[in-house]
């Protein structure tokens, strides 16, 4: 269970979480949508600890993320999370990027490493690039690999940042298969996307974030059938 | 705690020899730079010209400049030409040296610079009428420099403090040249030349302003 | 203890000399330091009882040598000047020159005056150089240029990129004689104070400054500057080191 | 070919000469990266303002002439501190220092081109701040900056051309005992100018390889 | 009148145009469609005289492009293009981008190159944008400043490749309506495009290259309504 409660986050004089209050359930998949510089990209680096937070707290299974006693390379092994772009270490080969953090951070044996990336890779759809480097997958293989290497360390969260947009249209439809494949399969996952399609089909709730403060949040069809806020409102004719 | 007694005064009192003589350093650096900048876009259009022969004379040019050191540029300049008979005056023997070293440097930047610009702007050029040279002239060319201001102002440095060298060929009129002179006549070495490095580390940081303001005003876009 | 006390417990001297100022100092053609200055400091590392050791140096690099602490003592021609005495100590002199003035072969030049309104030039650092830039700022015109060492100075001279030099008669000699510098011609004595040439130290090791001076004294007293003038710089007197008319 | 005077006794001097400048030129280059790394990953680290004054002693170290950091090094630590250090030790300490300023830029710059969202995927699958510098940032690190180095080294072997200040003769030098001795500064200059180019134009040529091929992927 | 009789082209081994015959009358609009590398750039290129040709002649109101005497500088005034991208000159703002060519090459006063670069940047509605530089403008706004610059140098027929493929699709809109408007007025032009819809509405005839070939020309209703051949019918259904 994740339990964000009253965040609030500045940069500089900006601030971007106004006390953002929030749950997600084991098992739940929640997307968050909203326009551009809402915090939500904010939000999920809060939530595993990449940047700090002015006030309020998020926990992660009980454990407060962003105490001084807790472990923060241990907590992140339980939360997986894939960015927009430049997610793929390209030095490494595929199978190397996947192998790299259950190796150096599990301590696991090579074999035993490798046998866990390549179900990871075949999960995804890529179990025959395993040697190839990233700069010769296309980006939507790109991404898959990035969300591989998330599950080789066994999550139990998995946080999605706009994993899409900086796809060609094409190659967007790859991707978003598997993030239901994930979902189908019972993962908790937070998703910030622009495919409203997406949210609409696969989420439990969608959130709608709006200069900081999360404004409405429902499940889906009752937040794209009857939004209530006019921000919401106007953001959905936008997009549509 | 030192068992020397600093005679700061001494140094001091020289400093007006001592700011003459960056002058000149100013002036041959400036100088080596300006004709070092436009003999860089001679050598890149030889290399650009598709003629061996030019491409050759300006490749050897670069490799020779970035692969010899600037002290022995200098001193070639000096003593290695006049084996030829050919004499030039220690202030021109340093100018051509350090010019020699900015153009092959600067040529060497350009070609880095030139890549960075999609042909299809001299392409666009080309399109609209402009012959080869006018696209190089009026499209390509101000690019490049935009491109390589900022190592056309480490070079400027550079050639600060290339002037230095000129002592070996004979040149005591620089900032350089006077501090050894005036420490010959006092032997106050590290008074002097603790004074000769303020000044040249001042000289170094206006330039780097000046080039800083300078790209504000030319680089708008 | 004492730079003295130092160099004797350390057994070794290391001396300072300028090596492409034959004939006191230039190397051989095993490019070994040879010359006056370097016996000079042989004989003075004997008396002490040490191991000699010559380190290279130019003219204007001696006196940092000296004062950085890489040389005990400098065995360098060096000019006793009352400027220079306020930062290094000076022994008496041990040796004294005339300058003479050299010209390249293709300029006209009768006499020392000659060299008004041409290019000159000398080593940096040194007396004569200090004398010529004088002599031409005092002139208002022609052009000097100090070079770092006494080779490229009459290199240039050679090549005809100075027309005239003042050196000391005997490195002008032994320049000329050589064959190593074609077409430079000795026009002049130069009008100078003959220039006496003292040991350097530092300037408050007096013990070793009075040592040094009681060894030149000895030098002077037991021939041994006759035979090393004879060896080095030929027949004829070497200069007196005493000044008529004042103590020591 | 040429009448010359030159011997073979000459030549081992000359060789003398090479070999100190490359000596000088190792030892530079080696600490001098060691520093600039620790130097450059500081830098990085702790942000402009708390490392300004590093930043202010490495600047200064490429705003003076050489010449005039190794004149002043001797002086200030030969007359004013006494430490009694041979010509050799205090060439190598500038030069060290001096390549350590240069090499502190390359690394800085060489890190900042590891893209921040690269470095935040790495710490989102737990790798530690080492984990992370050793496994991601270096090797990528070392991509960017390798090219930039190797320009760096040639150019310290170029510059201690300088070290003549402080009594080493390493080849320059060495190759103007010979000047005095022989006379033939052309031919001497030649085959000084020749040794240089040799070891620099062929190292820069892989660094201009390495670069190239680097970009490429 | 722009006449190809069977042109030949090969890059190195590739042979990129393999004998393409087609006329182009005056006012008319031909739009070529076709996959990517089957030489529809190249042949833009080849017809103002920026790449050379291997056989074949390319005649340009009867003057031979590419024999000896022509003279290319003077010839290419009569043709303006614009490609795909990196059209603007960047170092120069909007008004100088289109009075450059006027002054050097026509030789124009200042005060007569700038009345020209204003009119003709007016009629691609950036009559506000004068002093601007390019990278203020939106790719949609770059694109249209180049036409105007190329209208600039009053040619007699345009050629465009592509000139809205690397525009987000919000500003395909604006650059297609200046085509539109050049086609009303009776420019004679060849347009390169993958805009079907835009293709159908605006052209004289559609041309269809495959591997080098020309392989099939025709007005757009029959064209698109009949395609004859399979490589073509291929092509309509992946881009539709
Ligand atoms: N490291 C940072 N330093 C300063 N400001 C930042 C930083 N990261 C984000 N911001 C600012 O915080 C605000 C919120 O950014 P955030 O990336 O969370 O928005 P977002 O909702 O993800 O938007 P988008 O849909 O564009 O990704 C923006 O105004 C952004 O400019
Ligand atoms: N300068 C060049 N050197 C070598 N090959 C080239 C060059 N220009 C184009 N080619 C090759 O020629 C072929 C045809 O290229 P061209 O650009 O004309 O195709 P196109 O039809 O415009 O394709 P697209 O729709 O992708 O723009 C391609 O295979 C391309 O790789
Ligand atoms: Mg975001
Ligand atoms: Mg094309």
């Amino acid at each position: 269970m994740i339990e964000i409660q009253n965040v609030r986050k500045s940069f500089g004089a900006l601030e971007v979480l106004k006390g953002i209050d929030l749950t997600v359930q084991n098992g739940e998949v929640l997307t968050i949508i909203g326009g551009s510089g809402s915090g939500k990209s904010t939000l999920l680096t809060c939530i595993n600890g990449l940047e700090p937070i002015d006030s309020g707290r998020i926990l992660v299974d009980g454990t407060e993320v962003h105490a001084r006693s807790t472990d923060l390379n241990e907590l992140r092994q339980k939360i997986g999370i894939v960015f927009q772009q430049w997610n793929a270490f390209p030095h490494l080969t595929v199978l190397e990027n996947v192998m790299l953090a259950p190796r150096k951070v599990k301590g696991m044996s090579k074999p035993e490493a490798e046998a866990m990336a390549v179900k990871q890779l075949e999960h995804v759809g890529l179990g025959d690039k395993l040697s190839v480097y990233p700069s010769r997958l296309s980006g939507g293989q790109q991404q898959r690999m990035a969300i591989a290497r998330a599950l080789a360390m066994s999550p139990k969260y998995m946080l999605f940042d706009e994993v899409t947009s900086a796809l060609d249209p094409m190659l967007v439809g790859e991707v978003l298969d598997t993030l239901r494949l994930l979902a189908s399969e019972g993962m908790t996952m937070i998703c910030v996307t622009h495919e409203m399609k997406f949210a609409r089909e696969v989420s439990d709730r969608v959130a709608f974030f709006h200069q900081g403060v999360m404004a409405e949040i429902a499940p889906p069809a009752e937040l794209f059938g009857a939004p209530k806020s006019p921000d919401l409102q106007k953001f959905l004719a936008a997009t549509a | 705690m030192f068992n020397y007694t600093f005679q700061w005064k001494q140094a001091l009192a020289r400093l007006p020899q001592m700011l003459d003589g960056a002058v000149v350093t100013m002036q041959v650096a400036l100088l080596s730079m300006a004709i070092g900048i436009a003999l860089a876009v001679v050598l890149t259009l030889f290399r650009l010209s598709g003629s061996r022969i030019l491409s050759g004379i300006a490749t050897s040019w670069v490799e020779i400049a970035r692969n010899t050191p600037a002290l022995f540029q200098i001193y070639m300049a000096h003593f290695g030409v006049a084996s030829f008979g050919i004499h030039f005056s220690p202030w021109t023997s340093l100018l051509l040296g350090i010019t020699f070293n900015n153009a092959g440097y600067l040529a060497e930047n350009f070609r880095g610079a030139l890549k960075a610009i999609p042909d299809t702007q001299a392409r666009a050029g080309r399109s609209l009428g402009l012959s080869e040279l006018q696209a190089f002239r009026f499209i390509v060319m101000p690019q490049m420099l935009r491109i390589s201001f900022l190592p056309m102002t480490n070079q400027m440095v550079w050639a600060i403090l290339m002037t230095s060298l000129g002592v070996t060929v004979g040149m005591n009129t620089d900032l350089y040249g006077v501090t050894q002179d005036l420490n010959a006549l006092t032997f106050r070495t590290f008074e002097l030349f603790a004074v000769a490095a303020v000044i040249f580390y001042l000289i170094t940081k206006v330039i780097q302003l000046g080039a800083r303001l300078l790209a504000r005003r030319m680089f708008r876009y | 203890a004492d730079k003295l006390d130092d160099i004797i417990a350390s057994g070794k001297l290391r001396c300072a000399v300028v090596l492409d100022f034959p004939p006191m100092g230039s190397r051989d053609a095993n490019n070994q330091p040879i010359g006056f200055d370097v016996d000079y400091c042989n004989d003075l590392a004997a008396a002490l009882g040490v191991q000699a050791e010559i380190v290279e140096t130019t003219f204007p690099e001696r006196i940092p040598a000296l004062v950085s602490g890489q040389v005990d003592i400098g065995v360098a021609s060096t000019s006793d000047t009352l400027e220079r005495a306020k930062t290094v100590g000076f022994s008496i002199p041990y040796y004294a020159f005339e300058n003479a003035v050299v010209a390249n072969d293709k300029v006209e030049m009768a006499d020392w005056e000659g060299m008004k309104g041409k290019t000159v030039g000398a080593t940096a650092g040194t007396y004569e150089a200090i004398w010529l830039e004088g002599q031409v700022k005092e002139w208002g015109e022609g052009q000097f240029r100090p070079y770092q060492n006494q080779a490229d100075v009459f290199l240039a001279l050679s090549q005809g990129q100075l027309d005239a030099t003042v050196s000391t008669v005997e490195v002008a000699e032994a320049n000329v004689k050589s064959g190593n510098f074609p077409g430079i011609r000795i026009v002049d004595k130069a009008p100078m104070v003959p220039d006496y040439v003292a040991l350097i130290a530092l300037r408050s090791e007096h013990g070793l400054i009075d040592y040094l001076n009681l060894f030149i004294n000895q030098q002077v007293r037991t021939g041994r500057y006759a035979e090393l003038y004879a060896k080095w710089v030929g027949e004829g007197e070497p200069a007196d080191l005493t000044i008529k008319g004042v103590y020591r | 070919m040429f009448d010359t005077a030159l011997s073979a006794n000459d030549l081992i001097f000359l060789a003398k000469g090479a070999g100190m400048t490359i000596f000088v030129t190792l030892i530079a280059v080696f600490f001098g990266t060691v520093l600039g790394i620790v130097f450059g990953i500081f830098r990085y680290q702790v942000g402009p303002v708390i490392a300004a004054p590093l930043t202010f002693v490495l600047d200064v170290f490429r705003s003076i002439p050489l010449l005039i950091q190794l004149v002043l090094a001797n002086a200030f630590l030969g007359m004013v501190l006494r430490l009694g250090l041979s010509g050799l030790t205090v060439a190598c300490i500038v030069l060290t220092l001096y390549t350590s300023a240069y090499c502190a830029e390359i690394v800085r710059g060489a890190i900042e081109s590891v893209p921040q969202p690269v470095r935040r995927a790495a710490r989102s699958l737990g790798l530690s701040w080492r984990q992370d510098m050793t496994n991601i940032v270096l090797p990528l690190a070392i991509r960017v900056g390798l090219p930039s180095w190797i320009g760096l080294s040639l150019g310290v072997m170029k510059d201690s051309a300088l070290v003549y200040v402080v009594q080493v003769t390493e080849l320059l030098k060495s190759t103007q005992i010979l000047i005095t001795r022989l006379q033939e500064p052309l031919l001497l200059l030649m085959i000084c100018g020749a040794f240089y180019f040799l070891i620099s134009f062929p190292v820069a040529r892989l660094g201009g390889y390495l670069e190239k091929r680097w970009t490429h992927d």
